[in-house]
Parts: C-alpha cells; sequence; structure tokens
C-alpha cells in the first residue's frame, strides 16, 4: 500500500462531509439531521488536523479544537430547541416544522 | 403540626398539572412481582418522569376468603385462620379473636392466662417491627439490618416454639384461656431474651438513626398530617407517628394492659422517619412491658370455664386490640349456632394501604418504595 | 515511515503499517457516516455516528493530534452522544420509526449534495499538485503542552488564540443558559 | 524466545513506547487475563465479606469455604438460556454489554503496574481514561432503550443522567492532581499517567499529602465520584434492586448479564487504578522517599512473599480447624493444596527478593522489581476494592434527586474551588 498523504485524508473527510450534507438534506428526523451536522462538522475537524500535520504546526488542531467546542454548544442548543418543540406539537420532524408561531 | 402536608383530600388525577415533555404520563405496574412490594401487592404508578402523578392499589393476589371461612368453620376451628392474616404477628391476631369470642361469650379469661398473653402478643410485637425495620432498611437501599434483626428474631421464635411447637403461625391461644401451660423456664427465657435484645436496638439504631443518608431518604418522606390520618382510618404506628396519642392498649385496656406501665411513643411530622423513631420506641416499651409482666405473673389455672361446644348467645360484637401494625378488630355476629353467622376483620394494613396515595403524591419512585416499607403492611392482612 | 520516529518518545501510535490502519480506520467512519443516515431507527443512527467518531479520534492519532484525539472521545462520544441517546429516549415516538425516513424533497437534496461530491473530486483531481506531498512530523510528547501555550500563552504573555478561547467559553455559557431556559416547563 | 525475554527485561520503556509489538500483546493478554481472574475474586471476596459484614458465613458448599463457587457461577451464567425479549431491539441489546465491557477493559491499556509494567504510555494517558471510561455510559444507555421496558429504561435514564454529572466533578479533582504535576523546576505538568507518578516519585511526595488538604479534598472527591461513575452503594440508582427491580440490566440474563457484571467489576478496579495512580504513588512503596536505602528497599521487597506466606498460614489454619468427619476430607484436601500453592508462591516471592536484591541489570533484579511495583499497586487498589464492599454493606441508598444535588451542588464547587485554589498556592509556592 502507498503512502498516506494529506490528500488521503482530504478524501475520507471530504465523503463525510458529503454524507452529512445528504443527511441534512434528505432526513425527516430532526434529531437525525442534528448528527449529519455533527457528521459535517467532523469532516471539516479531520481537514484541520489533517493541515495542521501537513504544514507542521498546531494551528489545525487548536481551531479543530474551538469546533469541538462550537459542536457542543450547538448540540446543546439543537437537542433545547428540539425538546421544546416537541413539547409543544408532538413532532420531531422536520418537514412538519412549518410554523414559524405557535 | 407538620411542617409539609399533602392536602390530600382535593387531589384527583383530573386536576395535575399537564406532565412535563410528553404528552402521555408513564404508566408503570410495580408489582405483583416486585421485590420491595412486600409479596403480592400491586402499584399502579402514573409517573412524569421519576415524579409520582398518582398511585393504584391493586389488592387480592392473596385472597383466600378467610371471613367466607368462618361462615363455615365452628369457632374453635377457625382460630387457626386466623394466623394466616398477618402471619408475622400470629400471635396478636389470635388474641383479638380469642378475646372478641370470649367477650361474646361473656366468658374472662383467667389472670395468669391473661398475662401469658400479654408477653406472647409483645414478644411478637418486638418480632413484628424486627421484621418490618429489616425489610424497610432493604428498600431504602441498607442491606446490613436485615441480617441483624433476623439474627435477634430468631431468639423470639425459639421461644415461641418451645411455647407451643410452632415459630410463625403459632396458634397459641384459646377461647377462654390458654391451651399451654408455660415450660419450665420460661420466664428464665424471656428474661434472658430481654437482656440480650435491648443492646441490639441499640445496634439498629446506630446503624441507621442518624445515618445521614437514611436521615436524607426519610426526613420528610411520605408527610401525612394528624387530620389526614385520622381522617383515612390510619391506625398504629403510622397514626402515632403523626401526633396523635392513641393506643388501644391505653384507650380501651384489653387482656392485662391496664396493670402495666409503659408510655405510648408518639412523633411531631408523621413523616417516615418518626414512623421508624416511634416503631424503634414501640420496641423498648414492649420490653419494659414483658419485663413487668414476667416479673409479676401470677400463678392459677390458665383457662376459664368454657363449654366443650362453643356456643355463644345470639348478638354481635366488634372488640380490637391494638396490633403491632394498628388497629386489629373483629366483628362476629353470632345467630346461637356453632359457626358464626358473619364474621369481619378490620385489618390494620388494608386501612393503612389507603394512606400510600396520599403519603406519594408529588414524591420520586424511591419515596414509593420507602412509604410502602414505612406503613409495614403484610399482604396476606391485606387481602385476607 | 516517517523520518525522525526512532526516538523512544516519539514512535507513538505510528510504527506500523500505517497504511493498513488508515483504510480500516477510514472504512469504519465512512462506513458509519453512511449508516447515520440512512438507519431508520435514531439508536441506530447514534451508535453508528459513535463509530464514526471513535474511527475519527483514531485518524486523529495518526495525524500526531493525541489531545483533539482525547477531546474527540470525551466531548463527543462521551458527552455530546449521550445528550443525542438521551433526547432520542425523551422523544422516543413509536410512530416514527414506521414512517417516511426522507422528507419530500429528498431527490432535490440528494441531487445537491451529489453537485457537492462532484465539486469535491474535481478540486481534488485537478488541485492534485496543488497539496504538497508532505507530511511533517509533529513532537507528539508536548502536543498538549503546546496546544496550551497557543491556548494560554505562557509567563505573563497572552496566547495566540487566548482571546478567542475566552469568547468560546462565553459561546458555550451562552449556550448553556440558551438549552436551560428552552427546556424549562413554563417559560 | 530469550532474545524476546530480554528485549523488554532490558527495557526501561512500556512496550508501546519501545514499539515492542509481541510484548504488547503480551501484555494486553496478562492484563486481560489478570482483570478477569481479580474479577472472579472479587466476586468470591465480595459475598464472603458481605457475608461477614452481616453475620452469616456466605459460600461454603462449593469447594473449601466457597472458593469454587465463582467457577460454579460463571458456568451456570454461560450455560443459562440467552433471553432475548421478542419486543427487545435484537441488534442493539445484543451489542449494548459488549459497548460496556469494551470500554472497562480497554481503560487498562494506559494503566502502569510499574514504570515500564503497562501496554503503552500515551502522553494523553488521563484523557484517554476518562473519555473510554465515559464511554462505558453508551452501553448502560443503550441497554436499558434496547430492552423496551419500563424500568430498564429510567434506570438507563437515570444511570445516564448520573454518569454525566459526576464525570465533571471527577474530571476537575483529576484536573487538580494534573496540575500538581506541573509544580517543579521547570514548570511542566504531564497528562500521561506514568509521568503522574514519576512526578510524585520527583517531588516526593503522594499527591493526597501534597499541600493538605488540598490534595486530600481532591481525593476524596474523586473517591465519591467514582462509586457514582461505577454504580456501586450507595449511588447503585442505575440498579436499584428495591425500587426497578434490576434497572438496565432487568431483561438481560446468562452470559450476557454477566458481561454487565464483569463490565462493573472491570470498571470498579480501573477507577480505583486511577485513584491509586494520581493520589497514591502508584507503584511506589510507601516511604520511598523517606526510607530510600538499599536495606530498606531489601526489606520492603520481602512484602510480596510475606502476604502470600500469610494467606498460606491462614489456609493452612483452615485446614486444621476443618470438622474431622470424613465428609469434609475432599474439602480439605482441597484446602490443604490451596496452601501449599499459596506458600508455593510465597517462597518463589522470597526467593527472587533476596537472589534479586541486588540493584543490578540481572534478570532476578529486574524481575524483582517488577514484582515489588506490582505487589503495591495492586495492594492499594485492593484497599479501595475492600472499601466498595464495605460502603455496600453500611449505607443506604440515596435518591435520585439527593445525588444529582450532591453533583452539582457540592462536589462540584468543591472541586472547582480545590482546583483554584491549588493553582494559586502552586504559584505562590514556585
Amino acid at each position: 500500500m502507498a503512502e498516506i498523504t494529506t490528500l488521503h485524508y482530504l478524501v475520507v473527510a471530504a465523503a463525510l462531509f458529503v454524507l452529512g450534507v445528504i443527511g441534512v438534506l434528505t432526513r425527516r428526523n430532526v434529531v437525525v439531521v442534528l448528527m449529519s451536522i455533527e457528521l459535517i462538522l467532523n469532516a471539516v475537524n479531520l481537514n484541520l488536523v489533517a493541515f495542521s500535520r501537513m504544514w507542521g504546526n498546531l494551528h489545525g488542531q487548536v481551531f479543530s479544537i474551538f469546533i469541538t467546542v462550537d459542536a457542543a454548544a450547538e448540540a446543546a442548543v439543537g437537542l433545547g430547541i428540539l425538546i421544546a418543540f416537541f413539547r409543544n406539537t408532538e413532532t420531531i420532524n422536520v418537514d412538519e416544522i412549518d410554523l414559524l408561531k405557535w | 403540626m407538620s411542617p409539609r402536608t399533602n392536602d390530600s383530600a382535593n387531589l384527583d388525577l383530573e386536576t395535575r398539572e399537564k406532565p412535563y415533555l410528553d404528552s402521555n404520563e408513564l404508566i408503570i405496574n410495580m408489582g405483583p412481582q416486585h421485590p420491595a412490594t412486600h409479596g403480592v401487592l400491586r402499584v399502579i404508578l402514573k409517573l412524569d418522569g421519576e415524579k409520582v402523578l398518582g398511585t393504584e392499589c391493586v389488592i387480592g393476589y392473596l385472597h383466600r376468603g378467610v371471613e367466607k371461612i368462618a361462615e363455615n368453620r365452628t369457632y374453635t376451628m377457625f382460630n387457626p385462620y386466623v394466623d394466616r392474616m398477618d402471619y408475622v404477628a400470629a400471635v396478636s391476631n389470635g388474641l383479638g379473636y380469642c378475646e372478641a369470642v370470649e367477650k361474646l361469650m361473656n366468658v374472662e379469661a383467667p389472670a395468669r392466662a391473661k398475662y401469658i398473653r400479654v408477653i406472647l402478643t409483645e414478644l411478637n410485637r418486638i418480632a413484628s417491627h424486627q421484621l418490618w425495620l429489616g425489610t424497610h432498611a432493604l428498600d431504602i437501599g441498607a442491606m446490613t439490618p436485615l441480617f441483624y434483626t433476623f439474627r435477634d428474631r430468631e431468639e423470639i421464635l425459639k421461644i415461641f416454639e418451645k411455647y407451643c411447637g410452632a415459630r410463625l403461625t403459632t396458634h397459641a391461644f384459646r377461647i377462654g384461656g390458654c391451651q399451654y401451660e408455660t415450660y419450665a423456664g420460661f420466664e428464665k427465657d424471656v428474661k434472658n431474651f430481654l437482656s440480650f435484645v435491648a443492646p441490639k436496638i441499640d445496634e439498629y439504631e446506630t446503624l441507621l438513626t442518624t445515618n445521614r443518608i437514611w436521615l436524607e431518604r426519610t426526613k420528610n418522606v411520605g408527610v401525612i398530617s394528624a387530620a389526614d390520618a385520622i381522617a383515612l382510618g390510619v391506625t398504629g404506628p403510622v397514626l402515632r407517628a403523626s401526633g396523635v396519642k392513641w393506643d388501644l392498649r391505653k384507650a380501651q385496656p384489653y387482656a392485662a394492659y391496664s396493670e402495666f406501665d409503659f408510655e405510648i411513643p408518639i412523633g411531631t411530622n408523621g413523616d417516615t422517619y418518626d414512623r421508624y423513631l416511634v416503631r424503634m420506641a414501640e420496641i423498648r416499651q414492649s420490653l419494659r412491658i414483658i419485663e413487668q409482666a414476667v416479673n409479676g405473673i401470677p400463678e392459677g389455672p390458665i383457662m376459664a370455664k368454657v363449654p366443650k361446644v362453643i356456643k355463644p348467645p345470639v348478638g354481635e360484637i366488634y372488640h380490637s386490640i391494638e396490633a403491632p401494625k394498628g388497629e386489629l378488630g373483629y366483628f362476629i355476629v353470632s345467630d346461637g349456632s356453632t359457626q358464626p353467622y358473619r364474621l369481619r376483620v378490620r385489618p390494620p394494613s388494608f386501612v393503612n394501604l389507603q394512606a400510600l396515595d396520599v403519603m406519594v403524591r408529588g414524591l420520586l419512585v424511591a419515596d414509593v418504595v420507602a412509604v410502602i416499607g414505612t406503613l409495614d403492611i403484610v399482604l396476606g392482612e391485606v387481602d385476607r | 515511515m516517517n523520518p525522525g520516529m526512532n526516538s523512544a518518545f516519539n514512535s507513538g501510535m505510528a510504527p506500523v503499517a500505517t497504511p493498513f490502519f488508515f483504510y480500516m480506520l477510514s472504512g469504519l467512519a465512512i462506513v458509519g457516516g453512511l449508516l447515520v443516515i440512512t438507519r431508520r431507527n435514531a439508536v441506530h443512527s447514534a451508535l453508528a455516528l459513535i463509530v464514526t467518531l471513535l474511527a475519527v479520534a483514531g485518524l486523529y492519532l495518526m495525524l500526531y493530534a493525541p489531545f483533539v484525539a482525547g477531546v474527540q472521545i470525551i466531548v463527543y462520544a462521551g458527552g455530546i452522544m449521550v445528550l443525542f441517546l438521551f433526547v432520542i429516549m425523551l422523544v422516543n415516538i413509536e410512530r416514527s420509526s414506521k414512517e417516511r425516513r426522507f422528507n419530500r424533497m429528498w431527490p432535490v437534496g440528494l441531487a445537491a449534495a451529489c453537485a457537492l461530491m462532484a465539486l469535491f473530486v474535481s478540486a481534488f483531481v485537478k488541485g492534485r499538485a496543488l497539496f504538497p506531498d508532505r507530511m511533517m512530523s509533529l513532537p507528539e510528547s508536548s502536543n498538549t503542552q503546546q496546544i496550551a501555550t497557543m491556548l494560554y500563552g505562557e509567563a505573563g504573555r497572552m496566547g495566540q488564540y487566548t482571546f478567542a478561547f475566552e469568547i468560546a467559553s462565553l459561546l458555550l455559557l451562552v449556550a448553556i443558559l440558551g438549552a436551560v431556559i428552552m427546556t424549562k416547563k413554563k417559560i | 524466545m530469550p532474545n524476546f525475554v530480554m528485549s523488554y527485561l532490558g527495557s526501561t520503556v512500556t512496550p508501546g513506547e519501545a514499539g515492542n509489538q509481541f510484548w504488547a500483546l503480551i501484555y494486553v493478554l496478562i492484563i486481560f487475563t489478570g482483570v478477569s481472574v481479580a474479577v472472579i475474586a472479587m466476586n468470591w471476596i465480595e459475598r464472603k465479606a458481605l457475608a461477614h459484614f452481616q453475620v452469616r458465613l456466605g459460600p461454603m458448599r462449593v469447594g473449601p469455604h466457597g472458593l469454587l463457587q465463582p467457577f460454579a457461577d460463571a458456568l451456570k451464567l454461560m450455560l443459562k438460556e440467552d433471553i432475548i425479549p421478542a419486543a427487545a431491539d435484537q441488534f442493539v441489546f445484543w451489542v449494548a454489554p459488549l459497548i460496556g465491557l469494551l470500554a472497562a477493559f480497554t481503560v487498562y491499556t494506559v494503566i502502569p503496574f510499574g514504570p515500564s509494567q503497562a501496554v503503552s504510555d500515551m502522553n494523553i494517558g488521563i484523557l484517554f481514561m476518562l473519555g473510554v471510561s465515559s464511554l462505558g455510559v453508551l452501553g448502560i444507555v443503550v441497554a436499558g432503550w434496547a430492552s423496551n421496558s419500563h424500568y430498564p429504561l429510567i434506570g438507563a435514564l437515570r444511570s445516564s443522567a448520573q454518569m454525566v454529572s459526576y464525570e465533571v466533578a471527577m474530571g476537575l479533582a483529576v484536573v487538580s492532581a494534573v496540575l500538581m504535576t506541573s509544580m517543579n523546576e521547570k514548570g511542566t505538568g504531564t497528562l500521561s499517567m506514568i509521568g503522574i507518578v514519576q512526578a510524585q516519585q520527583q517531588q516526593g511526595v503522594w499527591f493526597i499529602f501534597k499541600f493538605f488538604p488540598l490534595g486530600f479534598i481532591a481525593f476524596v472527591i474523586f473517591s465519591i465520584a467514582m462509586i457514582a461513575e461505577t454504580n456501586r452503594a450507595p449511588f447503585d440508582m442505575a440498579e436499584a434492586e428495591s425500587e426497578l427491580t434490576a434497572g438496565y440490566h432487568t431483561e438481560y440474563s446468562g452470559l450476557r448479564w454477566s458481561l454487565f457484571m464483569l463490565a462493573e467489576y472491570a470498571a470498579m478496579i480501573a477507577v480505583s487504578s486511577i485513584a491509586v495512580t494520581l493520589w497514591l504513588g502508584g507503584w511506589m512503596r510507601p516511604f520511598a522517599n523517606l526510607l530510600h536505602a538499599p536495606a530498606w528497599d531489601f526489606i520492603f521487597s520481602l512484602f510480596p512473599g510475606l502476604t502470600f506466606g500469610s494467606l498460606a498460614a491462614i489456609a493452612f489454619v483452615g485446614v486444621t480447624r476443618m470438622p474431622a468427619h470424613s465428609f469434609f476430607k475432599i474439602q480439605r484436601i482441597g484446602l490443604a493444596v490451596f496452601a501449599a500453592l499459596l506458600g508455593f508462591i510465597a517462597l518463589l516471592l522470597l526467593a527472587i527478593a533476596i537472589v534479586g536484591r541486588s540493584a543490578d541489570a540481572s534478570l532476578a533484579a529486574r524481575f524483582n522489581e517488577g514484582i515489588d511495583y506490582v505487589y503495591w499497586f495492586v495492594l492499594k487498589v485492593a484497599v479501595f476494592m475492600y472499601l466498595f464492599i464495605w460502603y455496600r454493606a453500611t449505607w443506604p441508598r440515596y435518591r435520585f434527586d439527593q445525588l444529582m444535588r450532591i453533583g452539582w451542588k457540592v462536589l462540584l464547587p468543591i472541586s472547582l474551588g480545590v482546583l483554584v485554589v491549588t493553582a494559586i498556592v502552586g504559584v505562590i509556592v514556585s
């Protein structure tokens, strides 16, 4: 097997990213949509860390930690909204969440 | 009276607030096979998360029709059946039944028989409270007291076995007195037991009374106010823990209780911890009574003059005694034949169980277990 | 293998069969990702996502980023995913497993995603020469310390990212407050 | 083969660090079997100790003093029917115990039984440990969900909330210990498990005594949080028998249930190992810095042999005290064989200690050193395991809301305070 280069990691990250985008665009269940967003963020993280190794410095890794923080915040708020919404409408399907006000 | 009372009267399931998060509340069957329901009680819990919105007791899994059986047995034949109701306090059940029939027949047991009755009944009260303490502590998660109390309860059962040959369902008393004279060394055995068990009670208390976790699990849990308790007909230690000084041994003395000096321990808050303290104090009072009784036991016959075939006159009678769990009453209607026309038992556990719903509303699942334990129910008695 | 790995402290994870581990981990990650978006049951999706996250953590280790890998395991797999599972259980409705999995616009979504994939492929094919074909080896043993220096600074001097780090903590605080307020019973 | 043996014995770093895959694999196998044996032994000890707390005898029938009881239990559990409820989610139900087991056992890859007696010395060791042990909760949550039943679901929700909450206090307590590693001349701390023990060695103090009482408070917080993390009494809400029948594993039976038990005990040993490593000097013997003369080294290296010797003596006393009835003949022989085995191990250990007392690089000396490290580590862990049993025998169970209150309102502020004060004291001192 050949030497693993940065491009290999980028391809994996791109694949995860596309999978995440497909999930966000096509699934109905909000929980799965949020999970797909986590997938996208992970793909970005993988890119950053791969580049960090390519350039030989740690800026990419530091940035990926920021993205992890962001992902945690996003999950907390997203799931909070989801619970609040579920309590009022008893649905967690994106195509039924079409009210701006209730 | 109590710092936190559950307003019991007007709590019905319709007025509850909308449960959190999920529109339909979680309904859980606790029992009939559940480690903490002390037999075959089935409690249907309506939960909001872990919060109890309401309970419903389903009973009758142990129903044997004891009251109906009584109508087809002679008074003497029915005597052993009552032991099978509250099987951990069989002696008390027998005492209540025998005294009720005696009252119906207008006989009185001789003094010596009365003293023996008091000794055995109080021993049984201690045994019952010990068993309650062990299982109650186990429900709350403390394993060890169970084994300690069983070790010490064994000594009481040994005395029973030596006296009448049975350990649990004793059938110790007969209508009109006692069947057996005390065995040689009975007094010594009882006195030995008294000196043996007193330090053991302290031992239980060191494990629990000041244990922080025990305090947190029992204080302000399952509070019932005196008014609520009276309204629901709750009796026994549960009522006394709410601050009502009501003990049939003092209020309407039976057997030889009027001759002894003892106190009625009462609580203040009516919570689970107070019920624990009251029962522990009751064990000590029972020890006092036994000590006085065994020292002052008179000589004489143990059986009053009772005809071979018991045929009480036509009439009806209600007689109740203070069983370990509360007021145990027998209502007997006699049509002058050898069998009761109707016999009705007022079991303390059955009535006390009513208070469960009032006590656990708004508490957590773990508290339901603690409250079932603290009510000290025996399903044989609830279902009869 | 990489140069500079002969010292005992530097060898860490990498010495054997790097391509093998890379293909295994990336295969796990992609299969996990596929399962996330195709499983009907949200709990299955969550489990698949955990597999993906752990595989990505393994990839981080191969990229000389042990601290990021540790954070990934603690925050993602141990924290966020437990939160997800918790919420799935709270909103566990039977009917969701019998309904349609995809929304009505799924062909459009799929087409858009495919276009994105095409873009990526063309970028990688065309820009292949742009990526320098090199992999630096980072000092692994002081990885955590270097990240700390960048985040916190050292000896009284502010680090490069200290300000951003503080802002991030503020973001987390806001998120906590937002989540608490939104899930409160009565607002 | 001798080359392989010497390739490890000659090394002063862990096999993983030296890139020695062969020895790393051997180590994984040794640790896996060692932990399994420890769990089996723990099973017997817990039953016996609990029984003696509770004025009863415990297992007495299977083997002398029930010594073979754990094996009988294991056999029974393996032969039992593996029931998967019809309404359960088959795959998730099947995989849930494995997640817990995997998480519990993966932690052992970084636990240092000695400076070179570990699979690997990761430089994010403690971070890795916290992360992997937090994965254990996934197994519980998923098991509760997959059972598709009320009690397991409540148990799973309880335990996930509990474990996530206590992880916070636990992590902060760990951070304050990690902070202490940086209080040397260079001011560089470490997250590596071996590095943490070495820091205690260099600073000449176990972190439990460092900046007294700061280290002690952090240690106490950790030891409270670790009980909650492993779902043991008095925090065993998740499997509270009297409330939730058996909590998250109500629907499990047979082998799959025993995997949960295995995971629980393995996790108990793992968290105890973390506590020992962080605060109690890991593999270091007591007074390593006060009594550091070679003579003292020799005296302390006799301890493993003496321990086994006294165990053998106890077993021999047991043989003599057995009733003379022929019914007990097999039991007597069995116990005598067991005692002889213990005595043989004791003699072997003593011989190694005496032969290997010189501090050269000979095989015996290296062996002697290794045995010492492992012995002191295991002894300290054993104390924790005994405490787990003691807690279980003594205390009632907390209620769920009380547990959360303790976690968030008591332990978290205290551990934050300890962390801040440790940092301030550290700055002042250095």
